[in-house]
């Protein structure tokens, strides 16, 4: 039950909020052999690409990789809803793979949540309904926060990382 | 209260200590520029539903008949009709209280220039609601203790811990951490909160880090100084820990007056 | 009570009582009075005043919605009628523990006036909250001068008693003491794609017999979102 | 458990079967002059023409008119696509799987062949993974009927691929169908 990342996505798609905390470790490549011996633990198989990983968690991407995923992911939301076999659909709320899930939760207002986690992670919903309230105390309550930018309030991270320790067990 | 006497029905000028504020027309010397030119009401919409309003209220104040701007006696239950205890003890939620705070910091935000400006602003609001405050907790030890003697203190170190007490728990919910004789001289002492309540959700952005909100408690504290007659400069300082990274003391710098006055005083 | 107010008024009532940190309604209100004051000695108009308290309260209203939908989880409203009762019995109660009561104009007119019809929307498009308390404007009286054109004439003579006493503009509407409910109430239903008019239509204070805001619903905003019918 | 759709895709992106059960929302034809070859999509044999208006559609029994089939068809393909990559980009291993997405009404499994081959199948959003299934179908009908059949024009399914894989497929699902419930 880990949590390997968390971002908050505004109303037109824009992400404001990526951290990632745990299993991750940033492992960007060096000269070659240090490269090889990295690589070959992940038996990825070209060295140049931009980042390497360990086995369990997400990689540590660039500021702008995780603004243009989550873009898409805006994007993917509203198609999923679209092209659903059933009358009414609510956006896309959790994508599996093997190694990790996502748990997507939008509010009314637009505002998308989204907690990358662990497959066996049970307690996603209630991890994400924790990070709304603490993104309505830390930042919503805060006088030097705009509306839709990006979120740099101290509160916010003290408070995400009490909610993420506490979400381990 | 606010300054200025109030024109309320009852028309007589309610002591200055222990009436309500009201707003009074402002006194000329606290505005240079005189503005006296009329602001077209922009919701003219406004004015025309109030006129309709106007001819109910006029007919349920037996006046019928003639322009809405017939002589009408202004309203009949005035302030100082309604119970002064009515709210005594009551409560509204920390989201009501976080959000205004948050809109005043903005607001004031947007009409000052440097952060020392934006802490007096804030300072001020906090010295009005401190006068009140002060105010009625007299009345409310007058009205508790039998009328004959209210007690109130007046020697300094009782005053401070009144303060540090009864003036926090009202405002705060808890009593004050700690309070302090500053090393630096003996007309200075500390009030300490690990985590002031009314600010917890205030992240200074890193161009603001010399600010503390809590400027507005200071003021709060400084009002009900005044309302002791204890004058006093009284300044909000950040004094992080890391276990208490909101931590703040209350400087207070207290005027050379009190001071001749606890020497006359002696022990 | 209709079930569906009663349901609401429990739902308030168990937020207000068990999940909301409170603080004193009283330093709230002189703070509240102070921040109007500091506006009037800023601004010297009421009219330019009730247009700041109301913007400070709609951009208090984008804010408080996702702390309102944060802490009750509550799913979309279904009409009008059932927004209005959970502003007043759910909204109200939690942030400033009172519950105005609700009434709805159009209602009494026999039939839907064209004019308020709205797209897409059934039942009433308008309501009035009634405040029979109202914690902001507790210790508050207003001068005569800003009670709006009703007293112009007393505020005439009083003036000239004192002359020296700076004239504040815009004394026709008067001053809208808690105008940020309205703002409040336009910033947070704005956020859930409902475009309202909030305004008061009279206050205690000026000397009416009731203090009541005029809530009405001008249009649905297009869905951007996909619908959420979590 | 219901089932409501299966998608197979090639390599070329273009869906080359498709057939919808009990959807309440149901894909249009294809529009005119599109680039879709109108023979691949085969909707709910209940008993029309699988040329349904819009009309048609609606009044069936409280269905809505879903999106016309090659506009549904490029959208599935592009969720499909997006997740994908998004899955592998973020755990930083391009072997990572991106296997199904779920929203408040239905479930989205993939099954991906070596080959690139891509079966999708909708349910409720409560069923387990339906991999399993799906890869059934690909070692089960889908190579008896299309690939080791000679006819086939292997990158240019023809009519007659489709009916002998939809035979196998169906009872194929039925049997799944009955089991999980």
């Amino acid at each position: 039950m880990t949590v390997y990342g968390v971002w908050v996505i505004n109303k037109a798609g824009g992400l404001i909020f990526q951290r990632n905390y745990g299993g991750i470790k940033p492992l960007t490549p060096r000269s070659g052999l240090l490269c090889f011996l990295t690589s070959v633990r992940s038996l990825s198989a070209h060295c140049n690409e931009p980042v390497t990983t360990i086995s369990d968690g997400i990689a540590q991407l660039s500021a702008n990789e995780y603004l243009v995923m989550a873009g898409t992911l805006h994007g993917v939301h509203a198609i999923t809803s679209r092209i659903a076999p059933v009358a009414k659909s609510s956006g896309v709320q959790i994508i599996e793979s093997e190694s990790f899930k996502m748990t997507i939760h939008m509010t009314l207002t637009g505002i998308k949540f989204v907690l990358i986690s662990s497959t066996d992670m049970s307690n996603a919903e209630s991890v994400l309904q924790k990070v709304y309230e603490a993104y309505a105390d830390a930042v919503m309550k805060n006088p030097f926060y705009t509306l839709e930018m990006p979120i740099n309030a101290t509160g916010f991270d003290a408070r995400m990382n009490a909610i993420v320790a506490a979400s381990g067990t | 209260m606010f300054g200025g006497s109030s024109s309320g029905a009852a028309g007589s000028n309610p002591a200055s200590s222990s009436s309500r504020f009201s707003i009074p027309a402002i006194t000329s010397s606290s505005l240079s520029t005189g503005n006296t030119t009329s602001v077209p009401s922009p919701t003219a919409q406004g004015s025309k539903r109030q006129s309709s309003y106007l001819s109910s209220q006029l007919n349920n104040l037996a006046l019928g008949g003639g322009a809405g701007a017939a002589a009408i006696t202004p309203p009949l239950t005035s302030i100082v009709d309604r119970p002064v205890n009515r709210m005594r003890g009551a409560e509204v939620g920390m989201g009501a209280w976080a959000f205004l705070y948050s809109a005043i910091v903005a607001h004031s935000q947007s009409r000052v220039e440097s952060i020392v400006d934006l802490e007096k602003r804030l300072a001020s609001l906090g010295r009005e609601a401190g006068q009140r405050i002060i105010a009625l907790q007299l009345l409310r030890n007058a009205q508790t203790a039998n009328l004959k003697d209210p007690k109130r203190e007046h020697r300094l170190i009782p005053i401070l811990q009144y303060i540090h007490t009864q003036i926090y728990r009202y405002c705060f919910g808890k009593a004050a951490d700690g309070l302090e004789k500053s090393v630096d001289g003996d007309d200075e002492y500390m009030l300490t909160s690990n985590q002031p309540p009314l600010t917890q959700h205030i992240s200074l952005p890193r161009d603001l880090s010399q600010l503390s909100c809590e400027a507005f408690t200071a003021g709060l504290v400084e009002g009900v100084l005044d309302g002791l007659e204890v004058p006093a400069r009284v300044t909000a300082h950040t004094v992080p820990t890391d276990q208490y990274p909101n931590r703040t003391v209350i400087l207070i710098k207290l005027d050379q007056v009190v001071m001749d006055r606890e020497a006359g005083l002696g022990k | 009570m209709s079930q569906q107010a009663k349901q609401y008024k429990a739902i308030g009532e168990d937020l207000w009582k068990n999940r909301t940190e409170k603080v004193n309604a009283e330093l709230f209100s002189f703070t509240y009075g102070a921040l109007v004051v500091q506006m009037i000695k800023d601004y010297e108009n009421y009219v330019e005043v009730n247009k700041q308290l109301e913007k400070m309260g709609y951009n208090i209203g984008t804010r408080l919605i996702e702390d309102f939908l944060a802490r009750t989880s509550l799913p979309r409203c279904v009409d009008f009628r059932e927004t209005a009762e959970v502003i007043s019995k759910v909204g109200f109660k939690t942030f400033i523990n009172i519950t105005p009561t609700i009434s709805f104009p159009s209602a009494t007119s026999q039939q839907q006036s064209p004019r308020n019809e709205v797209a897409g929307m059934t039942g009433p498009t308008e309501f009035i909250l009634t405040f029979d308390e109202n914690p902001l404007a507790e210790f508050a009286e207003l001068p005569l001068d800003a009670m709006g054109s009703k007293y112009a004439k007393a505020a005439e003579e009083k003036k000239v008693l004192n002359w020296d006493q700076k004239e504040i503009g815009g004394q026709d509407e008067g001053l809208w003491f808690s105008n940020v409910l309205c703002g409040v109430i336009r910033g947070s239903l704005e956020m859930l794609q409902m475009q309202v008019e909030a305004t008061f239509v009279s206050d205690r204070l000026r000397g009416d017999d009731s203090t009541d805001i005029h809530v009405k619903l001008i249009r649905i905003m297009e869905e951007e979102q996909p619908i959420n019918d979590e | 458990m219901t089932i409501y759709a299966l998608y197979i895709y090639d390599r070329h992106c273009e869906c080359i079967y498709y057939h919808d059960w009990h959807q309440t929302r149901k894909p249009q034809p294809p529009r005119a002059g599109g680039t879709y070859r109108r023979d691949v999509a085969r909707y709910d044999n209940d008993g029309e023409g699988d040329v349904a208006t819009e009309e048609e559609v609606a009044k069936r029994k409280g269905t809505v008119a879903g999106l016309p089939f090659d506009e549904q068809a490029k959208l599935v393909y592009g969720v499909l696509l997006s997740l994908r990559n998004m899955v592998k980009k973020l755990s930083g291993r391009d072997s990572e799987q991106f296997t199904a997405y779920r929203t408040s009404s239905y479930k989205f499994h993939l099954y991906t062949t070596p080959t690139n081959f891509h079966f999708i199948m909708m349910s409720d959003p409560l069923a387990d993974s339906l991999r399993g299934v799906l890869r059934q179908l690909y070692v089960g009908p889908f190579l008896a009927y299309v690939v080791r059949n000679p006819l086939v024009d292997w990158d240019r399914e023809g009519q007659d691929g489709k009916e002998s894989r939809e035979k196998g497929v169906d009872n194929d699902l039925t049997s799944s169908d009955t089991r999980d419930r």
